[in-house]
């Protein structure tokens, strides 16, 4: 029998995204590693966390993994079963939501994120999932966490098609599109990145253990804001590996 | 007044061209057997709106009943993308008007609640916004807030001709409940001119009315009530039976080519003659019976 | 033991209120006379009527009376119980309501009804009840019938506050306002009145068994048009009567 | 997270000058012990609102801790009129912001969907409008619709600083069902910046996962939880008890002038220490057990 390694780059994920969170905010996640790093930081540091899913569930706890939001498996003992108005209007339109976790095909120097198609939207182009809720989060939760992965078709200077807002061309242009907030962090798995406060343009934050800033630019088709010193990101506790594989993911669908 | 029809009659009121909004979310509660029916009627040129796009609309797309596709994106989950209605798109051979899942809801919305325009912050910036300008400039709209002055976009009410929507309590009357969350069912049927209710039981009005804080559709709005158990197979219905993880698959690899997805309705649709036809051919009694939810878990 | 007069005035009524209904038609009705008159229409030649009341209530089939909608009495056995959102913005407001049954302090020449203050509400006035749903019922129902006692200060050429709109002063100003629909009776206890097509003023339609157009006209305070020929308001059947008394309102209570 | 708390503390949350938003409807699920500990707690300037105006709001505004009410007119149903809100009306010591049941639940939605304003084709033509035109000009406006050209009127959200709501069933967590019609109560709850629950019932979150269709009121919006049965006296609380007529029709006509609610002040608020002292001076268990609603009949 092969030994466990100490942890995987998703569960490396999970942890720095729960890590984000603070006790008490309102959620507002798709599923995946998000649900994931949700999760983790309701069992760990953040007990009190609300966790919203688009469709109208919050706060369930399920028992076996689901293959989607549309899984009943996920809204398993769930505090409220709604609607998408419910959800998306009279929590997150309201404002009340205060961070929403997103994922996609492709994001870029700014944040901005593409789940809608690649290619040439007026010429030949493969169209994929599209907004969801995305769009509707990214436009106004207070506060967006990118997770994807690290690589350089997905981390592009500009999407092919923005779905879901984020600092669009940097700068002022997001407040003038007429929205607040914005992504705080864009999670890979070999580091975390955040925003420069000007320009609004993707800064390396942290380096996953085991990765070097070369590794991290290799893999990324635009030059982020690399400041002079780069920390090297906290790694799991075995306590958190444990509960992401004994009772957060225990079929590893989504932590790897 | 009793609303039963079989499915046959209630699909038949529908005529080519007509919007129908549809009940599913992915691989949730889709009209499925409703879907098969349109295609064997041989309906045509229909508009189908959904927040999140579903297997239902899938099928009707893949089989050529529909012209033009309102939605907020969509997939079948961990099963795979919506084949037909991206191939589609990508072939230009259906109109897809895309959303995200709060401004298709608050589209249904205003449209139930007679308001002639809704204000949305959504869609700011973005290209889904670029699209619609230039897709369906008639329904979006800026107003100035008299209050503070600044723009808003607006959104044009939603008024399907019917909505068709998968529940598992109704009456005769077309009262009916929805069990777990109901996505944007209840603004899909209140801006609809009138609804189509497929249901896995059926109850006397008399159940109805010992909890009548869950009716979420009043049967005045409604025309057709279809009794049909498993209707929405493969897609889950909650508290009524799992999806079919399997058949599931198997349409999402069927799909992947126009060939591959005849095949499946050669078989699937035309190979049989009703509803009744179709379980036997999935598999029967002792497969469904497998899918039936388990009580505690619904599902 | 007395015998039974064979109907009294508010049973007329109520009968006249409800041969207004037709079979099918959504009916959005407050407490009182209306009730009676929809229920008896339920109960005889419009069985498939919906009733309504605005706080949430749909069809209920009430075996106690009730002091008001307030009352769960009234409640009783509801094919839905919801909110003002969904009964007054997703029925009435979406256009759906058929009929509204209105009543109040006082109404004028033009339908215009009064449910709010009597006297000078710049000075000296006496404040009632207000609006309520009286006021989205008048704006957004297809038509309402306005039951009223007939006394002179009931009955008056202009109200002195135009809570629930009519025909305003008649003619278009209605439509000018913005609205369709409109009264389409006014029920007393002496006659039915209907409204001139041009002018949208009250016009006499009929006279209740044991009145005459003195009776009638002695007991307004304005002029309402009066053809040469005023017709009989049909007396109550003796089912009808028997159905108020012994099943829709055993205690008495609204029908005297 | 208990959010459990007593009647005193909840009410101690309130600074004067508050808008709060009340759930009652004439004479059912009134915030009367609310009503109460206000008074006693000397709590001033409120604004009040509430689609229809309740016994909850009359107290209040007799005791003299309301300055304004947003309301669409009400009363005490065949009991009489708000007696206390009337006199204020008229003596000009109360102002009044006067809808009607939809243009106010219109406010509270949009306050609850985020929206900037909300167009509605009530109170158009009429004397309510153009009082609000004198009264609050700055809470309605007017707007083009950008798809018909027709000018609409539209109102501006409505945010309370708190909703205090008497429900049937919550957890200590603040997750709340209401049994019965709920008139206006979720859009006053979603639309304010806070929730103070007060149940007759306290149940484990379990109960809550067990039926969570249910939840009308989400914890993470509730600020307080208050467990105390029969607060809602003399109003009735669906499926809990009855209305106390008897005290209705002694509280109509005590407010009838200044000095008779005086009096009844005197005795049912600042003649009692707290709740408890109040119910048995109402008639303690033997009377309030005859209020208890019957099972079936739920009142």
């Amino acid at each position: 029998m092969k030994s466990e390694p100490e942890y995987t780059p998703f569960e490396l994920m999970a942890v720095a995204g729960a890590r984000e969170l603070k006790d008490g905010e309102i959620v507002a996640v798709g599923l995946g590693l998000p649900v994931v790093a949700t999760f983790l930081a309701k069992r760990t540091h953040a007990p009190h966390i609300t966790i919203l899913f688009e469709l109208g569930v919050v706060d369930p706890e399920p028992i076996h993994t689901g293959v989607g939001l549309a899984d009943p498996r996920v809204w398993y003992r769930a505090k409220i079963l709604s609607s998408f108005v419910d959800m998306l209007g009279m929590v997150l339109h309201r404002g009340l939501v205060d961070v929403g976790f997103l994922g996609g095909l492709e994001t870029d120097a700014y944040g901005n994120l593409n789940t809608t198609l690649l290619g040439d939207p007026k010429g030949k182009f493969r169209h994929f999932v599209g907004s969801g809720g995305a769009n509707d989060i990214a436009s106004s939760a207070r506060r967006t966490i990118i997770i994807i992965r690290h690589e350089a078709r997905k981390l592009n200077e500009a999407v092919s098609f923005v779905t879901s807002p984020g600092y669009l061309r940097g700068y002022g242009e997001r407040a003038s599109a007429g929205l607040q907030g914005g992504p705080s962090r864009v999670i890979t798995d070999k580091a975390v990145f955040g925003f420069d406060p000007e320009s609004k343009r993707m800064r390396l934050e942290s380096i996953h253990p085991g990765n070097t800033v070369e590794d991290v630019l290799a893999n990324l088709s635009f030059q982020p804001i690399v400041p002079d010193a780069v920390s090297t990101t906290e790694p799991p506790t075995a306590e958190q590996v444990r509960l992401i594989r004994e009772e957060i993911d225990p079929e590893r669908v989504y932590a790897g | 007044m009793t609303k039963l029809s079989t499915l046959a009659e209630a699909v038949a009121s529908i005529p080519s061209g007509a919007h129908v909004a549809l009940s599913g979310f992915a691989i949730t509660r889709c009209n499925m057997a409703f879907a098969r029916e349109v295609i064997r009627q041989g309906i045509r040129r229909l508009t189908v709106s959904q927040c999140v796009g579903a297997m239902d609309a899938d099928m009707l797309a893949g089989a050529g009943a529909v012209e033009r596709i309102i939605y907020g994106g969509g997939s079948l989950d961990r099963f795979g993308r919506l084949n037909c209605v991206n191939r589609g798109i990508e072939e230009g051979t259906l109109v897809a008007e895309e959303y995200s899942s709060l401004s298709l809801a608050f589209r249904y919305l205003a449209g139930a609640l007679g308001l002639p325009f809704i204000p949305i912050r959504s869609l700011r910036g973005s290209d889904i916004l670029k699209r619609l300008q230039e897709l369906a400039p008639a329904e979006i709209g800026y107003v100035d807030d008299p209050f503070t002055g600044d723009n808003w976009l607006v959104l044009k009410p939603l008024i399907p001709d019917v909505a068709v929507v998968q529940v598992q309590v109704a009456d005769e009357g077309g009262n009916a409940w929805i069990m777990g969350p109901r996505w944007d069912n209840e603004e899909q049927v209140k801006a609809s001119k009138r609804t189509i209710v497929i249901t896995e039981h059926l109850v006397p009005t008399e159940v109805i009315r010992r909890e009548p804080e869950r009716t979420l559709i009043p049967g005045f709005r409604v025309s057709h009530v279809v009794h049909l158990p498993f209707a929405a197979h493969p897609t889950s219905v909650y508290r009524a039976y799992d999806y079919d993880a399997e058949h599931i698959r198997h349409y999402a690899e069927a799909t992947k080519t126009p060939e591959g997805f005849q095949k499946y309705l050669d078989k699937y649709v035309y190979g049989v003659q009703d509803h009744w036809g179709y379980l036997e051919l999935v598999g029967g009694l002792k497969h469904l019976n497998n899918l039936i939810a388990d009580p505690i878990l619904g599902y």
